[in-house]
């Protein structure tokens, strides 16, 4: 090669080193930033205020899921039990645990509501019915969706957790990472399968906002 | 090798292609979008499982049964009570707005005590119980220097307490505030029936309503509504008869079959114009006096009674032919800014209703017996009536009788509710110590020495016994729906006994052991329920889960029309329906509150344009008196009256008001409570003066009423 | 120009004007069910937020042919509803059976375009964020979110308590989708002293409200809010879910825009 | 300063080379723009801190002083697209000295719309939802998509002129990229115009559509309005008439001869005709609302009008005022060649429009909808003039500085780059 050609092609080299491999290093360092580091600044971890073990209470003491979480009569859904239920049977510490004696403690005695932080809380414009997805509603096609096994699909499989995951919520949203938006609903709502008459489930504005 | 100019352009690139095919931006725009739908300052909302716990609303005159629900323990709607007998589904704009007010910010939410510089600094209890006992004990030495003044119209437990506390101290002067209930017994009492008037309108097929708003503010109003509303199925033609007389045509006017211009003052000669026309064609009642009362009627034939009330002649003649042909017609008769009209009108409208033949009949004027009286010192439910406060405070003024030393004020607002200030409010100021039992920050609250906060009435337990215009015996409880008061608020029997304990004054026990039951305490009100319930023969227990005792019971009566007293009554108010050429015309409405709620906050929407715009207040003329009076919309006027006080309002042309009426919304001009209701408007109240007849109580009224232009 | 949307369920209203004395208890008990803040002034009509507002009518008469009337109008929730086809980010629809035009205020981008579509002025604008005495907002139901500023709102006949409804009688395991008269109603409705409001499923016929619409019709005293009658009107007609009764014809005239021309 | 013949060498603008204009007139000129914007902004603080209970919009006007801007801004805004299209697409060579500045009132007054809109929107950071969940059905979908892709139309129109910026000129890569974009200037007028008919067509249409307003209701053509059709006339007749007037006035104020006469000339000639043509189409749509529309909705003609805020002068204005009075002075030689007549005919043609759109937005509204309501009136308060004169302020400033600084007008001078 000529060295003019040299020149041109080292200048190319040259402008090749200068310009691709700076815009290459920016580019892995964002989506690195952006992909790895970024989603965890957006969420602040908590832990539950008190160390509540589902498998305690599940396995060891042989309790059914809807003692806690029912449905009540009036349609609507009992959620996380009142402090009043615990306490008939918490009257008094029942184990040596420090979680409990620290619950005992702090709740029990004091007859004051626990602040659990709800995973899969939704906001205030969101109208969830337990009734309308019972076992009844979703049992008839989804022989796989029996008992707990239909509460996993939206909830975490708590029942045999010793030790309540940390509550991660976002910082903008106050959404918790659990929290289901909107598309996930309509993996069901949005099915043509479901909504043809098939099933009540309808994907109307009004049918889960409020 | 630094970086040249354009490597650092191409890094720059770089990374800006990297930050865009990640998360960062799309992500951080999803989440600050949804951010906007959950503003932290927004209030958030708080699941909770819902219970519903009948009561009976004590704020709002309609006394009707509500259930009120409740969300996780927290109080936050308030429905009507269909099984209660003065309730039904619905309920009133006032009640409605019951449950919101527990948190109004005019709440007093600790004893307050008004220092020398004449703010108010809060006090604890034990300090305010000492200074109210010692007071106590001074006008106990002297007698009748204690005034109690009561805003509890419609229960019987808590006068109770308050009149045998001012018996235990040796005074007599209880009072409760003006309202329709004490003319309508005096009236009853003067005509020969020492009971209660009652209007059987469920049963009643002909309502005809002189001057009481019996759809709006007139008597247990949810219960009137229900009857009326049965009365009219839907679309058909209505089944029942209401006829309304009023000066101005709104709330009820837009519904009742016919509505009838009458001059506001002017409702007792009104009845008597309709006495005459009913004698004429043959109605006579076996009363002993007939031929008397017919002839003060002759005095009243349709032309004279059209030019003192404006009532058409025509309308007048219709009544009388539609009250003559109805089966069970009943006639009530009230003011119009529903404070008490003269005994006179509701002698007429008793009169009336002799003379068609309905007293003690269903569907007619039925005469409820007194409640008992259950503690010693305490006075009668009917003596309680008799005792007229615009009279006394009107004699405490004139020195006709001693001033009192120490005024004891319960869950009422003398201050804004009574007429005449210059006269009455200048005797009550006279007072040397004022204390006031209020849940509210009153402009009496304002004007008193000592502010003790009462719970509300969703927050302690009450009773509602026989509110005047209920057709039979009525006993029902207003119970806490809370487990304790959101203040640091106290029941009146606590206040009482603690007070008159402190004061060295034994607390006044059950008249008759019969009723002292076993151990309870008698002064407090759990044990003066049970008894007045035992006495009644009502299931305690069920009282207290909110459902009511009703007895069909009447006090058997022989009525007389006492011609004599009527005549001397109805004087004056011919003398002024003839002097008079522009008369004020209240409109009255549940919705902006009572003088003790003001304006709750959910009733600030409801104000009509019409009537208020920012804080200056209009009055309504319609078209011709606007041009007999050369008033233009949106001109200002200055209405005076003889008693020097004066009313600055805007003007609105609006020809549902009968000629030569100057309609004036009542329940605005407050200088307390919150900005929900302060400043708003002027107190039509001021403009008020009392004259006060021998034995037939007082009158309110606007004496010679002028108008300049502002 | 599209046809009205019908359901197999189309919830309605019949309000007897007849009735109705104006008392505002209606208006109470919807801002207290609704979550709607309090004002501490509210003169200025065209601010003040309320989802329900009780209309004074008068006949135009001088005294003493003067004849007053009072119309509560909600949402109308119309057949065809003209605020539906203008919103540019389908906030508002009407897709759900029952024919409750919905409002989703979290995508409700407040342009106000369907507050100019709305003949009724049925549609409401948060002008400030909301705001309650200290201590009040413990009264918030937890059945309707709190509105931000800048978004618009409206009537949505209690959708809320349909909700509930339909739940209990799940559990209850009946079907929800025929629920007994009077088992949802608005509070409006329910509240209202006088009975003046009539709520059910105009298609159901054991609900009362079928056969009263159906009596009064026949008597030719129902009537909608701007039910034109000029035959060349090619306007579609938003075809409301709210009827009103009156067996006064000037209120009928009044309120049901009937053409001076062709007034019966 | 004028001469009548037009002579292309003697009237050849005298830029390029002579100082433009003294720096100290321009900076007055400029502080007092920026004073104006910094109040705007103020409002515009005020509006996103506290929300919009801060104007005097209700509930009744939705739509107040900011919508009537935005669509006047818009309108007399179509000078660009217009302009490209003569330009660019029709070839018509004379208007090369007007392209640029058309380009930059184009940019301004969309730029300047969408700011105001973002202060309007009672949501502004949700307004990514008019993508997200566009509704096909509402015109308002349509105007949000092609406002916005045609404001980086615009944008992309007006890099190679801020690429024209002596400094930035030196830059032999941005020169290369300026020259290069230029050549595909045909390409984005093309997309300019298709963008812009349908969204001046939309926001007519927005108004023509509310079946349940019978002011502003229209029957059309498919599922557009006959409104849809007079907002685009309109547009195009009164653009390029707002772009000549600007063109005098940064003349006047730079005290410099720019365009030749022949150029504006042109301009009113094809403005002339277009106004005679949206006058007649507005006047034969006001006589069949008036005597066919109103009727069938229980109204009549002087029902729809209210005092002086709502009158018939409004109307009359319209179509005479600003209507046929202008055609007149566009269309006959002796008028429009006189400076006088021809700045006059294009005020009122721009007034016209103006007025237009605030009839059609605040007028709509005020008529009762219902037969028990009665008329309200409207009058918007400082926030809102600060707000709106703000980008009146943005405008004046951004073409102030686009003068002083960039090639707007082609120029003798061949090392500094032109576009022409």
């Amino acid at each position: 090669m000529s060295d003019s050609e040299a020149r041109v092609s080292g200048k190319r080299n040259g402008m090749f080193l200068s310009t691709a491999v700076p815009f290459l290093v920016g580019l892995v360092v964002l989506l690195g930033f952006g992909w790895i580091v970024f989603p965890g600044l957006l969420y602040e971890k908590k832990e539950q205020p008190v160390a509540f073990s589902h498998k305690t209470h599940v396995q060891d003491q042989g309790m059914a899921c809807t003692e806690c979480h029912f449905l009540r009569k009036d349609g609507s859904f009992a959620g996380l039990p009142d402090i009043d239920s615990c306490a008939s049977c918490h009257a008094a510490p029942l184990g040596d645990t420090e979680a409990e004696n620290l619950f005992f403690a702090d709740y029990i005695e004091k007859n004051k509501p626990v602040p659990w932080l709800v995973y899969a809380k939704q906001p205030d414009n969101v109208f969830f019915s337990h009734a309308a997805h019972s076992e009844e509603v979703c049992g008839t096609c989804h022989a796989e969706l029996a008992g707990p096994a239909l509460c996993a699909t939206c909830h975490m499989d708590m029942q045999n957790m010793d030790t309540p995951p940390v509550h991660e919520q976002n910082i903008l949203t106050a959404y918790s990472k659990q929290t289901m938006k909107m598309e996930y609903c309509e993996r069901c709502h949005a099915n043509p399968g479901h909504t043809d008459g098939s099933t009540r489930a309808s994907n109307a504005c009004f049918v889960c906002h409020k | 090798m630094g970086l040249s100019r354009r490597g650092f352009l191409a890094l720059a690139a770089g990374a800006v292609a990297g930050a865009l095919a990640s998360p960062i931006v799309w992500k951080t725009l999803d989440d600050v979008t949804i951010w906007t739908q959950n503003w932290p300052w927004i209030p958030r909302l708080k699941p909770g499982e819902n219970t519903f716990l009948a009561t009976t609303t004590k704020m709002c005159p309609s006394s009707a049964g509500t259930i009120v629900r409740i969300v996780g323990g927290r109080p936050v709607t308030i429905a009507g009570n269909p099984e209660h007998p003065l309730g039904s589904n619905g309920v009133t704009a006032l009640a409605g707005a019951e449950v919101q007010m527990l948190y109004s910010p005019s709440r007093v939410k600790t004893p307050l005590k008004r220092m020398p510089d004449g703010n108010f600094q809060s006090i604890s209890w034990d300090e305010a119980i000492t200074l109210l006992a010692g007071h106590l004990k001074n006008a106990s030495r002297t007698k009748d220097s204690l005034l109690c003044i009561s805003g509890d119209q419609h229960g019987v437990t808590a006068n109770e307490l308050l009149s045998a506390c001012a018996g235990a101290c040796g005074s007599s002067r209880f009072f409760l505030m003006p309202g329709e209930i004490q003319p309508a017994a005096r009236a009853a009492r003067l005509m020969g029936a020492d009971a209660q008037p009652g209007y059987d309108l469920e049963k009643s097929d002909y309502v005809l309503m002189i001057g009481a708003n019996a759809l709006e503010t007139w008597g247990p109003v949810i219960r009137n509504r229900r009857a009326f509303a049965e009365g009219r199925p839907h679309g058909e033609p209505p089944a029942t008869t209401w006829t309304y007389c009023s000066a101005t045509q709104v709330s009820s006017a837009a519904a009742v079959n016919s509505w009838v211009p009458v001059a506001a003052g002017t409702e007792a000669v009104f009845a008597l114009g309709l006495a005459h026309l009913l004698i004429k064609n043959g109605y006579a009642a076996n009363a002993p006096d007939i031929a008397g009362f017919a002839a003060l009627a002759a005095e009243f034939p349709p032309q004279r009674v059209s030019a003192l009330t404006g009532a058409p002649e025509a309308l007048l003649r219709k009544t009388a032919v539609e009250l003559a042909a109805s089966a069970q017609p009943i006639v009530l008769a009230g003011s119009q800014n529903n404070s008490g009209a003269p005994a006179a009108t509701v002698m007429a409208a008793i009169a009336l209703n002799m003379l068609l033949g309905v007293v003690n009949k269903e569907g007619g004027l039925t005469f409820l017996p007194w409640p008992a009286t259950l503690l010693e010192h305490a006075l009668p439910r009917a003596r309680q009536l008799e005792n007229d406060l615009c009279a006394e405070l009107a004699a405490i003024a004139a020195g006709k009788s001693p001033t009192p030393n120490l005024a004891l004020i319960y869950d009422a607002n003398p201050v804004y509710a009574l007429p005449d200030k210059h006269k009455l409010l200048k005797a009550y100021a006279s007072i040397p110590f004022k204390a006031c039992i209020t849940p509210l920050m009153t402009e009496t609250a304002m004007a008193s020495d000592l502010v003790l906060p009462l719970p509300m009435g969703l927050e302690r337990l009450d009773d509602v016994c026989n509110p005047y215009g209920c057709g039979k015996n009525v006993y029902s409880l207003c119970v806490p729906v809370l487990p304790a008061p959101l203040t640091d608020a106290r029941p009146l029997d606590a206040i009482l006994s603690a007070t008159l304990a402190q004061a060295q004054i034994a607390l006044p026990n059950f008249a008759d052991q019969e009723a002292a039951l076993t151990g309870t305490k008698p002064f407090t009100i759990r044990s003066l329920i049970a008894a007045r319930a035992q006495k009644m023969h009502a299931k305690e227990q069920e009282l207290l889960k909110g459902a009511a005792h009703t007895d069909e019971t009447l006090a058997p009566v022989s009525l007389r029309f006492a011609t004599d007293i009527l005549q001397k009554a109805i004087k004056p108010l011919i003398q002024s329906a003839a002097s008079e050429t522009v008369r004020i015309a209240p409109m009255t409405r549940m919705a902006l509150g009572t003088p003790d709620t003001a304006i709750p906050p959910f009733g600030v929407k409801l104000i009509r344009a019409s009537e208020l715009k920012g804080t200056e207040l209009f009055a309504l003329v319609n078209s011709n008196t606007a041009a007999r009076l050369g008033l233009t919309p949106g001109c200002r006027v200055r209405l005076c009256a003889d008693s020097g006080a004066s009313l600055e309002l805007g003007v609105n042309i609006y020809d549902g008001v009968m000629d030569n009426a100057i309609a004036v919304p009542n329940g605005y001009g407050h200088t307390a409570f919150d900005a929900f209701s302060r400043g708003k408007g002027r107190n039509l109240a001021d403009l008020y003066s009392v004259a006060v007849q021998e034995g037939l109580g007082s009158e309110w009224k606007v004496a010679g009423l002028r108008l300049e232009r502002a | 120009m599209t046809a009205a949307k019908n359901f197999a369920i189309t919830w309605g209203m019949v309000i007897d004007v007849d009735k109705c004395t104006g008392c505002g208890a209606c208006m109470v008990a919807c801002q207290a069910e609704n979550n709607i803040a309090p004002a501490t002034d509210a003169s200025d009509k065209l601010k003040a937020l309320n989802w329900l507002v009780v209309y004074e009518l008068a006949n135009k008469k001088p005294f003493p042919e003067h004849d007053v009337a009072y119309l509560p109008r909600p949402c109308q929730q119309c057949g065809n509803p003209p605020c539906v086809s203008v919103c540019p980010v389908t906030a508002t629809d009407k897709n759900e059976e029952g024919g409750i035009v919905s409002q989703v205020t979290p995508r409700c981008i407040g342009c106000r375009y369907c507050m100019a579509a709305c003949p009724f002025h049925a549609r409401y604008f948060n002008w400030f964020d909301p705001v309650w005495p200290k201590g009040m907002e413990k009264t918030l139901t937890p059945d309707v979110s709190v509105r931000p500023r800048g978004v618009v709102e409206k009537c949505t006949f209690c959708h809320h308590r349909w909700m509930a409804a339909k739940d209990k009688a799940i559990v209850e395991g009946r079907n929800p989708n025929e629920l007994a008269d009077g088992e949802y109603v608005p509070a409006c409705a329910q509240m209202c002293p006088n009975g003046a409001i009539v709520f059910g499923d105009l298609k159901n016929s054991d609900h009362a409200i079928y056969q009263i619409l159906r009596a009064a019709s026949a008597k030719g005293i129902a009537f909608q809010l701007l039910s034109r009658t000029h035959k060349k009107d090619r306007r579609p007609n938003p075809e409301p879910q709210v009827y009103y009764l009156s067996r006064r014809k000037w209120v009928r005239d009044l309120a049901s825009f009937r053409l001076p021309k062709t007034r019966d | 300063m004028h001469d009548n013949a037009v002579s292309p060498v003697s009237s050849y603008p005298d830029s390029g080379h002579a100082p433009r204009g003294s720096f100290f007139r321009f900076a007055a000129l400029m502080l007092v723009a920026a004073a104006f914007f910094v109040w705007g902004l103020y409002a515009s603080y005020l509006t996103l801190r506290n929300g919009l209970g801060v104007t005097n919009l209700d509930n009744y006007f939705g739509f107040g002083l900011w919508i009537t801007l935005d669509l006047a801004v818009i309108a007399l805004g179509a000078g660009a697209f217009f302009s490209g299209l003569l330009f660019y697409i029709l070839n018509l060579k004379p208007l090369r000295y007007i392209v640029n500045l058309a380009v930059i009132i184009g940019f301004v007054s969309y730029s300047g719309a969408i700011l105001v809109l973002m202060l309007d929107v009672g949501q502004p950071i949700r307004s990514w939802f008019g993508y997200w969940h566009a509704n096909i059905h509402s015109m308002l979908t349509e105007v949000i998509f092609c406002i916005t892709l045609y404001l980086i139309v615009l944008s992309i129109e007006y890099l190679p002129l801020i690429l024209g910026w002596k400094k930035a000129d030196k830059v032999p890569f941005l020169h290369h990229f300026g020259h290069n974009l230029h050549k595909l200037m045909p390409l984005f007028a093309g997309m300019g115009i298709f963008l812009s008919f349908f969204h001046q067509g939309s926001l007519g249409g927005m108004y023509g559509v509310l079946f349940g307003r019978p002011f502003s209701f229209r029957t059309g053509v498919f599922i557009w309005p006959w409104t849809f059709f007079l907002f685009v006339l309109s547009a195009i007749a009164t653009g390029p008439l707002f772009t000549s007037l600007i063109a005098a006035i940064i003349e006047k104020c730079s005290r410099r001869h720019l365009i030749p006469w022949h150029v504006r000339d042109l301009l009113a000639r094809i403005s002339g005709v277009l106004l005679a043509l949206y006058t007649l189409a507005k006047g034969v749509d006001t006589l069949y609302w008036a005597v066919k529309l109103l009727p069938r909705a229980g109204l009549d003609f002087n029902s729809v009008f209210h005092g002086w805020a709502y009158g018939k002068w409004m109307l009359f204005c319209e179509i005479f005022v600003c209507g046929l009075a202008p055609c007149v002075l566009l269309l006959v030689n002796r008028f429009r060649s006189t400076p006088k007549f021809f700045y006059l005919a294009s005020f009122l043609a721009c007034a016209g429009v103006v007025i237009n759109r605030y009839v059609q937005t605040v007028q709509t509204l005020a008529v009762p909808s219902m037969p028990f309501e009665t008329w309200q009136s409207y009058s918007p308060n400082w926030v809102e003039w600060a707000a709106g004169i703000m980008i009146i302020a943005y405008g004046v400033l951004v073409i102030g500085f686009s003068f002083r600084y960039l090639p707007i007008f082609p120029s003798k001078n061949p090392g500094r780059a032109h576009y022409d």
